[in-house]
């Protein structure tokens, strides 16, 4: 039976669901058990069950991370929950030199199936180091796997998908759409894990999204219908492995490409989407891909955020450009 | 038993009255002020202050404490995007900061709006970080009073490596490095602490044990007072009454003066309370007893303070009641000055990512300008 | 006079210069002292100026960064050493928070003269986490600037440039090529710091590489011009900020482009330089931008190295794939 | 003098003999067996080990010293890429790993060959990964015993995080971390002990203090006695002369038996010396004396139970002969074994990235072999 859930309940859904059906699902975080975190993801899940399967850890994200390599080496499939994404780093050597590394280290005797999800992007009005998008950060990082949801039925399905996977899945949660609403269909089957999604379709060029800017992309395509242009839109979903095979498909027959994100331009996944979509679709290319997204600047003070973050505008933007080329 | 399991024992001295913590029965704690304002004293640390610095220092309490209830009300207000209320740490803070020289250097977390006050930065330059119109609107330098920093314990490196700077200059300068309970756990905050003790760098940790990290209590991060944990780096640590201005000043003042004389670091625990939520944004009727609350606000630091000048006869009813009206002052102008706050231009966000502007970002800069006037006119 | 340096030598050398000319220049790393670095890049130094200037820190690479922060705001220009490429994660946070946003965050207040020095890059022969290349982490990162030399004037002059600068500059050194040897004239004028240069002309193909891959290109346009094709060969030195307008020059003319590095290709600096490539010359161009570069795989036990590495081969393989499109 | 300088004084316990350090006179040592080979008595720590163990535990020290010798030959031979020697500090891992019961999982440096041999992990299964060949032949899991960890500190996380899991599991097994001096300064080997505290979780830090961290002296990482730094976290500390096998052995077996009944957590210094270079390619030379070495050649782990054998009759000359012909036997195996050693093959990087390959690598992985057969028959 299909409920209306936002993508915050839908998470704590899918988490209560993933440790009902596997004991080995262990929670942690900082402040997820009594407050059921920062933005209340976990809400009840303490209560539900434990202390030792919802763990409130001490503040350290590098200890978060280091213990749930342990943990996950005895046989548990730790789930880490990032307070925002500027707290990140100080686990990023665990991340990147133990996380990433050990199944190919152990020659598969030692799978890391850990979860780290983090709250990303911007849009509410924080102060530094709570707007981020370090995503490329991650995709960039071999032995990972990366996902970003964005709407309530991928959050539901996802994050019970990303803890049953594994490999280790960086799974990125869009917080400024957290109380948005959808369908969520818990009798359903979900679309998989690691590939991209055609979420509207259009004919003059792609724009490519993923997290909080596929709202963004949808809105921009409602809006460029209006001036009779049309706009096929893909939810990327999965930014490590790329899906890009809808997308190619897609190029080949608009001829015209535009990533959104909120991740700086320079090296981010738009990058590297130029770069494939280019060498796969060269000769049905009219124009070069575009990027639409913050600037290589670090995030600014919230009063500016506004003109950082790419809106329905500058995708239109890009989108004439695109058509102008 | 093994001798392994009576060593526990020795060690392991949990936290006096963790959970419902009560000052009295804490024979390590230094206070030279007890709740009910009585002044008492401490064999280790002595306080010479004059009539007219108590009733400095009950001003300041009470004027941080009157901007930080106008915050609170702008958040309320929609006027701030989130404060961090300090209320209930006024003594610990006010103590510390009063304790440096001119020269010294310290090194704020985002809730020491009391420190900030003892340095001269004006209120309205902390506001401006909250509205999001910067990151901190005041000269670190000039006020010797680096900008907030918002990720837990990284500025406890930069202070040690600023002390390793003064040690460098031969200058008789001291740091004081702020610090949470919570960030006690963070490696970089040990990394900071096995620094100042390898190079014997002037520093002093002030750590604001206000029992929470957000929803955490003490507990989470140390089963031993945080104190203690000094000796195991190797220098000397000090648990002081953080709701007792004078003690938290006498203890500060010594070891900022041990550091500018070469004796290396210490760590100071002011033992305090955060009588509010952690944040705006925070609730902590979620994890804790309202009763807690109750207990601690028997040991507000301003009313011991109050009653001490009072009964002392440092001050009178003159003197409370121009306090009073000096702090709605001081709230009306943050009030105003912060409701007229001008938004930054879009373009501050390029202009001082580097000092030295890069061609790319210059063109960005470029192009977001043309692109806003593109819609010029439009409306 | 010219002389004949290798590039660790010339590193040595500019070190001391730089130490010479401003007394707030300060060394800080692991081993750099009495034992000169495990690469003799600092040796002598320490004999030289003393410990207050050349400092054997503690085994902490945050607590390295973090404290020449704050030597940096007490008005010192700290030298970090990073004894390995795969050892700099422990201070990516205070890198990515601090380093690269205390400018930003200080309105131009604070200034962040640091250096950090990388040894990078494999062909080596070394154990795990020794031979990396993770310039494209830092290349994202708004606030910092990322240099790669690859030669022994590259690096004399360039690392009291990087000194010099009053933004962080990322350092990277190409470990393999330490012992290589080239002419540096100390009385000469070095070419600017954030600046690519075209190392070798040719008309067919655009060839670009940056640090040790800069080497093997060249061999690469030897081998070709035997058979007949002519490379034109493009040092990066700069990544950031990218300095692409000779490359956009040269690519107008070859029409084809081939990016070399040793990091995986996914999202690595090959990434963004093709999507720029792309936009600037999308007309020009008769074949996508190809690159070559690691798999996308962590880096393989040394006695995979060869296979794994970027080589002479491959870059002719790209080569020919660009011609043949 | 101020408070502040009395508590620097009384806190302060420089490293007993630093620089040129003499086990004789530290008080805080526990020590079963002196340099000379005799046996002591300890309050705290006895030993019950029949001469058989005693036997193969002499047998362990020299097979282990044995296999450390080729393999430094077989480095300098060009045969390995690096070799990281365990010359000295044979006793500490022995005695180590001969604590461990079975269930007790362990997690190595780089370093700990003598731990692998005590959890019966082929030698030639260490020596792979030093020649490049793979990142550590043995199965983690089946051996109770992780791969190797490179980057300093991260497996202290790693083996806290597996403790807590033993906890979860209700299993009465204990962990043992193992980490060098140098790596106390290291944010995350603090933020395990912290985890390790706050959770009681069964894992005992085994730090072998072999007095540098490459060429960084200890007093760089701590101007007091390592073992003290655990009681700042609420846990025991304890320091063992790391060349006395039976000393090591009692009281790691202590330790971890605190950790199986819930004690939680211990850290244990083992006083020891790299007799060594750090590694093959390390030149000790340039930062310490000759000396030194010299002094502690005084107090070699194998000679002093060699000498106690002897002396109590518990071994005869036989015996020591069948050892050494057992090294010899066991070196020449190492040595044909890693000459023999098949390179891997180019494929194998693609294939253990992930438990489920990724259709992007599958690709990468599919151009590879094909660009790799457009080789073949090229020669
Ligand atoms: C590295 C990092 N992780 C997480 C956070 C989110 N966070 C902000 S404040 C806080 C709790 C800090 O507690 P404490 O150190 O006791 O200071 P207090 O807020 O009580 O003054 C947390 C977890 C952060 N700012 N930085
Ligand atoms: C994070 C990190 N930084 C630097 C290194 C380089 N490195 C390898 S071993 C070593 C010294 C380690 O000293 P210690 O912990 O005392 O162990 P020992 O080698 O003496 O056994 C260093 C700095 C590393 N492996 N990891
Ligand atoms: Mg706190
Ligand atoms: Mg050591």
């Amino acid at each position: 039976m299909t409920e209306t859930l936002t993508i915050g309940k839908a998470l704590n859904l899918g988490l209560r669901k993933a440790m009902e059906d596997d004991g080995k699902v262990v929670l942690m975080g900082e402040d997820i058990g009594k407050l059921g975190g920062v933005f209340r993801i976990t809400d009840g899940l303490q209560k539900d069950f434990g202390e030792a399967r919802v763990v409130d850890t001490p503040l350290a994200e590098a200890g978060i991370l280091g213990t749930a390599v342990g943990l996950a080496m005895r046989g548990y499939r730790p789930v880490c929950e990032i307070q925002f994404d500027g707290f990140v780093y100080p686990a990023y050597n665990q991340i990147v030199t133990q996380v990433a590394k050990i199944h190919a280290r152990s020659r598969g005797r030692m799978p890391m199936p850990i979860v780290i999800r983090i709250p990303f992007g911007g849009g509410i009005g924080a102060v530094e180091h709570h707007s981020e998008s370090p995503e490329a950060y991650f995709a960039h990082t071999a032995g990972l796997k990366v996902v970003a949801v964005s709407t309530p039925a991928d959050a539901y399905w996802g994050i019970q998908q990303a803890i049953a996977s594994p490999d280790p899945v960086v799974f990125f949660e869009p917080k400024r759409r957290y109380w948005e609403k959808g369908e969520v269909d818990p009798d359903g089957s979900p679309d998989p894990l690691f590939g991209s999604r055609v979420v509207r379709g259009g004919d003059d060029v792609t724009v490519l999204a993923y997290g909080p800017m596929v709202k963004t992309a949808l809105q921009a395509a409602d809006a460029a219908a209006e001036e009779g242009r049309s706009l096929e839109v893909v939810d990327l979903r999965t930014l490590s492995p790329l899906d890009l095979d809808p997308v190619y498909e897609s190029v080949r027959r608009t001829g015209r490409c535009v990533v959104v994100h909120e991740a700086p331009v320079t090296l981010g996944l738009g990058a590297e989407i130029a770069a494939r979509v280019t060498e796969n679709c060269f000769h049905s290319l009219e124009a070069p891909v575009l990027r639409v997204g913050g600037y290589d600047t670090p995030y600014p003070p919230s009063k500016l955020e506004e003109d950082y973050l790419p809106d329905l505008d500058r995708v239109l933007d890009a989108v004439d450009r695109a058509m102008g080329f | 038993m093994t001798a392994l399991q009576q060593k526990t024992t020795e060690v392991v001295d949990p936290v006096p009255g963790a959970g419902a913590p009560h000052l009295p029965g804490q024979p390590d704690l230094v206070q030279l002020l007890t709740p009910e304002g009585e002044r008492v004293e401490h064999p280790d640390y002595g306080i010479d202050v004059s009539d007219e610095e108590l009733r400095g220092l009950y001003r300041d309490l009470a004027l941080v404490r009157r901007w930080d209830v106008e915050a609170t009300a702008l958040q309320r207000q929609g006027e701030l995007g989130i404060w961090a209320s300090l209320l209930g740490q006024e003594a610990a803070q006010v103590g510390a900061g009063r304790a440096l020289a001119d020269g010294d250097m310290a090194f704020p977390t985002y809730r020491e709006h009391g420190v900030a006050w003892t340095r001269g930065v004006d209120p309205l330059h902390v506001m401006s970080l909250f509205r999001g119109v910067d990151q901190g609107g005041w000269d670190p330098v000039a006020h010797d009073f680096n900008l907030y920093t918002v990720v837990i314990g990284a500025q406890t490196l930069h202070a040690t490596g600023y002390a390793m700077g003064v040690q460098r200059d031969g200058a008789e300068s001291a740091v004081l490095a702020f610090l949470g309970d919570g960030a006690t756990s963070q490696g970089e905050v040990n990394e900071a602490m096995i620094w100042a003790s390898s190079f014997a760098a002037p520093v002093v940790f002030f750590c604001q044990n206000n029992q929470y990290a957000i929803s955490a209590p003490i507990e989470r991060q140390s089963r031993v007072p945080l104190y203690q944990r000094a000796a195991g780096f190797g220098f000397p640590g000090v648990r002081v009454d953080g709701n007792d201005v004078l003690a938290v000043l006498s203890v500060t003042r010594a070891a900022l003066a041990a550091a500018r004389e070469g004796s290396g670091p210490t760590f100071i625990e002011a033992f305090t309370y955060r009588m509010g939520a952690h944040t705006t944004s925070d609730d902590p009727t979620r994890y804790r007893l309202a009763s807690e609350l109750e207990e601690w606000k028997l040991r507000d630091p301003i009313a011991r303070l109050k009653a001490h000048l009072s009964r002392a006869g440092i001050a009178d009813a003159d003197f409370f009641t121009g306090v009073d009206a000096e702090g709605d002052e001081l709230a009306a102008r943050i009030r105003k000055g912060t409701l007229e706050m001008p938004d930054p231009a879009g373009t501050e966000m390029f202009d001082h990512v580097y000092a030295e502007q890069t061609p790319e970002l210059a063109r960005q800069r470029e192009e977001f300008v043309a692109y806003h006037a593109s819609f010029e006119g439009e409306q």
